[in-house]
């Protein structure tokens, strides 16, 4: 299998799906001749046409308002939100509008859109660029969130989430995008909801997405030298969340940390934990279930104080270690 | 006329009397007495919507708009059934304007399973998608944004309509107005933006809060037309309209028209009307637009004293058919709450 | 002590702050003649004038931005945003400047505003006018959340709120605003973060706040018929929590219930949950813990499945025992 | 002038020579030589930045403002210290202009504990609250609601300043300034805002996702003046400038200038240019304010090329000593990352 990169991905799933159904377009700031401020989209402008690359004014609330409303007639866009932080100027079309509008309507309305999102923080651009605000949007009913960690999973589910007739958020971590990794040539799919294991282990469970997973995968390998043996599971769709994987690992284990760069507190590791209360898989627990989360402060610029506003994978190291070893 | 809140002159002032007006709109003396029916129909069922409210019958709040029926019909009897409508929270009469059935509008009031909404949006969000009515709305200003997003799909889809998004006077203060007017301007969407000016947002008076009234300078700073019409005049808001409506479907552009007009009721169930006088709703009254082209109708002897009655009662009959099959239908069975979330 | 409505009580506490700090004003939508959607202000208008007691257009993103601007240069604004509902469309301000202005600029702005937001259903007001946001405030560092279930409590702690140096969210319930009880004549103010036992209780600890905390307390007398003994405990302030409460009462009774109204994925519950394990409270626990929210649905009109959509002290009773029998 | 996207008349075009203007002003010609040496304190203070920057000594983006030097110095000369300002993420020079540190401005963007913002906040975000510099802002239009609110309450605090707070072309097709242009309009705000129009938000033409331009028309439509101005006439925006913050001042109400001007370095630091040519951006460079200004002064005899040298001479120097201020200072301890999130 070829090796692309995640922004790759993203861009294959695009494209490929633009191809294929003439109702998906993209909308957003920067994302013509520009390419997206992350390069997502560089070259598709050439090849669709501002019809379909749709570049607007810097109007993020009216951005997803029109995604929303092109939504409801029939239209499958693809928003681009440049920064996840931005979705905050957004959250009334999202949230009031195409969120409910199937409910409020007795399901007489669809509203098939994806809005994608860079999220998360290392690259320096401080407290107004670097949130990891997928907890807020896990909390919307009719929306479906989606943190993939790898460019195979972002083509499987961005073309999922395309396919999807609902308000899909797609969250991309930032720091992932120049991340290689195997990807088919043929075209797949990845259901929505479905966790993947990422690295099978026996001492611990580790439910972590996005960039966290790549950091959960270096703790375990450091961790198996010491004999610890780590599950990492990725849940990769946030909602409707795979609890099922979640609990069936946990079982097998008798351990659960979860890792986030979204903040402490009221972050989605206490949704993750609280549905693992809810399962059998509670009865085999050995230890407390555990977080490691990003600290709770806005992201600073200094780059020391933004490593250590999230965790690191001496982080994850230190605290499996202290569940493995019952410190707790 | 009363002494309106904004001070300015109507954009197309009449001059000619209403047959000769209706000739030269290409409006027959049926589809007078339509627009005369129409009113009715929406007054009566507004009136009896609020009946239902104080028998305890509707739930939650309601935005009767009682006094806005010409900007309704003069409306709704331009646009095209193809068109889509984007609806305010004060919407009953251009919903019905537009060709509702009142049986599933009364149901949905009464949150039953017939309803529009099979009972779960009730008159806020009372929408018909099927039909191209996407939602009246419970966030002021909350269709705008999605107009924007109607028209460019509109355009991508090759449709031959326009999108009518429908917002009160207050809801021209939200942001989103200027975003969607950018928006609608630079790809040149056939959005046609009613702002239905009753005077008010619930207590603040329009000129109170609003840095300049008419607001047809927002659109214009935006290179949109604007339009400031009469709003009980309802010969005079189709005229404004027919051409709007027109200005959007030769896709020229967005257009934006601006009625004056005022609401008799509170402005919902919770308001005590201090905000205004007797005085003033009286005087607004003598300029009701049903009264006004009741007699205009009545003195060019398009319609009789008879007309009128049988008028009423069939629509008072009609009304009270609606009720009954709202009281009649089921309501929605509460293990069925977590239908509809997703598609 | 006198009886006072929650209504009279968010109107006294502004209202002697306001006589007593010149720099307190109220700003929003209808707040003078009418008073308020809900009545809070009624007649406040006529004691300070419009300086005071600013009247807005209906613009949320700038209301709670022109709080933040005044709180800035030491104004204390209380901003009333109509419905909570509507703080999504000034999620912008909230988020992006009041909440994160302190730490951005280094420690050298402080942000000393209250937004006050009436939130929840039962009104019938459907989808957009029945959220109970809170969770989504209390994810973001930064910003402070209360939550307050009596008339003693609102009028000390949205003093307390008003006095904080830091952006304060207020969550009204609007169903509680004519619910009486004892407030004392005299000046008192009931810091933030700091729980309150509702009911003391040994077989089981339930965790809820709002109109839940009356819910939970109905629940409770129905049981204890039965022999169980329930012990209410309501954070008050949501964030910063008050977990020491909590773990300390969990360890008495060894099970917990987390009772909210917000919708269940991400809500606030698993908040709770967490922060139970992180403490030594977690070997105390014979039961697993639970939680009972809104169901995942934007809030329905038809009055039936309005009910239905949240917990009802029905609910609450069946949960517990089943709990308390060990069901789960 | 080179090609400019907007095309339109400034509201104050130039007839004098610069010392007629000058006195018209009231500015000495030491005013005119400090202007002048603000503008390359600007000018060399980015281009070190920007050497910083490659040198991987700035951490993550910054917006520089290179070729924008005449709003920021025509704007910073005629604003009082009592004055706010709410600046936008490409605000270095306004900063400057208005008295800055550029030791502190250095430390903040090497991430320093010494900087402005002790390191947490970087070029985005870079404020001197004591000094009612209220911050720099990461969020496009981030500032606009909040002038609102400080004009609200400079009248509260019956004080006898004015906010200033400035954005871009494109921070101008966000709906917030709608929602702020009314509220200053209805309240009679003491708010200066200024739009530095540098032809592109980011990649996009001016023109192209903006209705109408000069966008004055948008701050008339809420009745507030609005004035156009070549940015790159250091005197010519001073004029304008000293004229809206005189409105303002004397409690005339809020008041809106647009300010023409041109970036010569990319957006930010993933910029590769494709949206414009360098024929383009040569162009504007033959209009560089910096070059049109010192002309002016060389030829009125304010100054002589020795001074110039001198000046540069001098500034490099305060610059160097920035850096090395910056550099020699301590970085934030991580362990105190925690701190400043509440007061
Ligand atoms: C975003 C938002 N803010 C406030 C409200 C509460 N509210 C409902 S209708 C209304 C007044 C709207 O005024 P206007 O737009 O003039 O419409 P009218 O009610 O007069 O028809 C207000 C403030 C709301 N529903 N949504
Ligand atoms: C709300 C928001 N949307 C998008 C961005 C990304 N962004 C940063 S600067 C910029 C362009 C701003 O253009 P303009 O206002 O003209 O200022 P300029 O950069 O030209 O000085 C964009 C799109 C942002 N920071 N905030
Ligand atoms: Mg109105
Ligand atoms: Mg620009």
């Amino acid at each position: 299998m070829p090796e692309i990169t995640y922004r790759q991905a993203v861009k294959d799933a695009m494209v490929e799906e633009m191809r294929r159904d003439e109702r998906v377009f993209l909308i957003g700031e920067d994302i013509g001749t520009y390419g997206g401020a992350f390069g997502v989209s560089a070259g598709m402008l050439e090849e669709f046409g501002p019809e379909r690359i749709v570049e607007t004014p810097i109007s993020e609330d009216a951005i997803v308002g029109a995604a929303a409303g092109a939504a409801m007639i029939g239209m499958r866009p693809i928003a681009e939100i440049m920064f996840m932080d931005f979705i905050l100027l957004a959250m009334e079309p999202l949230v009031n509008q195409a969120a409910k509008a199937r409910y409020m309507f007795g399901g007489k309305a669809t509203v098939p859109m994806v809005i994608r999102m860079p999220s998360g923080s290392g690259t320096g651009a401080a407290a107004q660029h670097s949130q990891s605000l997928e907890t807020i949007l896990m909390h919307i009913p009719g929306i479906k969130v989606v943190a993939p960690s790898t460019p195979y999973d972002v083509k499987g589910l961005l073309i999922s989430s395309i396919r999807d007739l609902n308000p899909v958020c797609f969250v991309e971590h930032k720091l992932l995008y120049k991340e290689k990794g195997e990807v088919p040539d043929e075209e797949y799919t990845i259901p929505l909801g479905v966790a993947d294991i990422k690295r099978e282990g026996s001492d611990i469970t580790v439910v972590s997405s996005g960039i966290m997973v790549h950091k959960s995968l270096k703790a375990s390998e450091i961790l198996a030298d010491e004999g610890i043996s780590v599950e990492v599971v990725d849940p990769r769709t946030l909602k409707p969340l795979d609890v099922d994987t979640i609990s069936k690992s946990v079982k097998k284990t008798g351990r659960m940390l979860v890792v986030h760069e979204a903040v402490k507190t009221a972050g989605w590791a206490g949704e993750i934990m609280a549905s693992i209360s809810e399962t059998p898989a509670w009865d085999y627990l050995d230890a407390p279930m555990r977080r490691l989360a990003g600290k709770d402060v806005p992201i600073p610029y200094n780059p020391k104080l933004e490593a250590a506003a999230v965790p690191q994978v001496d982080d994850i190291v230190q605290e499996i270690r202290a569940i493995v070893h019952n410190k707790y | 006329m009363p002494p309106t809140k904004v001070d300015a002159k109507f954009d197309n002032e009449k001059t000619e009397d209403v047959l000769t007006r209706a000739e030269k709109l290409s409006l027959s003396k049926k589809d007078l007495v339509e627009m005369y029916r129409t009113m009715i129909k929406i007054r009566l069922f507004e009136e009896m919507a609020d009946k239902l409210y104080a028998l305890g019958k509707v739930h939650g709040t309601m935005h009767l708009s009682a006094g806005q029926e010409g900007v309704a019909v003069g409306t709704g009897t331009v646009m095209h059934d193809t068109d889509y409508l984007l609806n305010h929270h004060r919407g009953h009469g251009h919903f019905i304007a537009s060709g509702a059935d009142i049986d599933k509008m009364m149901a949905e009031f009464l949150g039953r399973e017939t309803g529009y909404c099979k009972g779960r949006g009730g008159s806020m969000h009372i929408a018909d998608v099927d039909a191209n009515n996407l939602g009246a709305n419970g966030i002021v200003g909350g269709g705008i944004h999605l107009a924007a997003g109607v028209g460019l799909a509109i355009k991508m889809k090759e449709e031959d309509n326009v999108v009518l998004v429908i917002f009160g006077d207050g809801a021209a203060n939200q942001g989103i107005l200027h975003e969607s007017f950018n928006m609608a301007a630079i790809w040149d969407l056939p959005v046609v933006y009613l702002c239905e000016n009753n005077q008010y947002g619930m207590s603040a008076a329009v000129t109170r809060v609003s840095s300049k009234v008419p607001f047809k300078g927002r659109a214009e700073a935006h290179g949109i037309p604007g339009y400031f019409v009469d709003g009980n005049d309802v010969l005079g808001v189709y005229e404004i309209m027919k051409n709007a409506a027109e200005h959007a479907r030769s896709r020229k552009g967005p257009v934006f028209v601006e009625a004056m007009t005022y609401r008799y009721f509170g402005h919902s169930k919770s308001d005590r009307n201090l905000y205004r006088t007797k005085e003033e709703i009286q005087a607004w009254k003598e300029e009701d637009p049903i009264g006004r082209f009741e007699t205009l109708l009545l003195d060019a002897k398009v319609i009789t004293d008879a007309d009128i009655d049988e008028i009423y009662q069939e629509m008072n009959q009609a009304i009270d058919e609606a009720v009954s099959f709202a009281e009649n239908s089921p309501e929605p069975d509460p293990s069925d709450v977590t239908e509809f979330v997703y598609a």
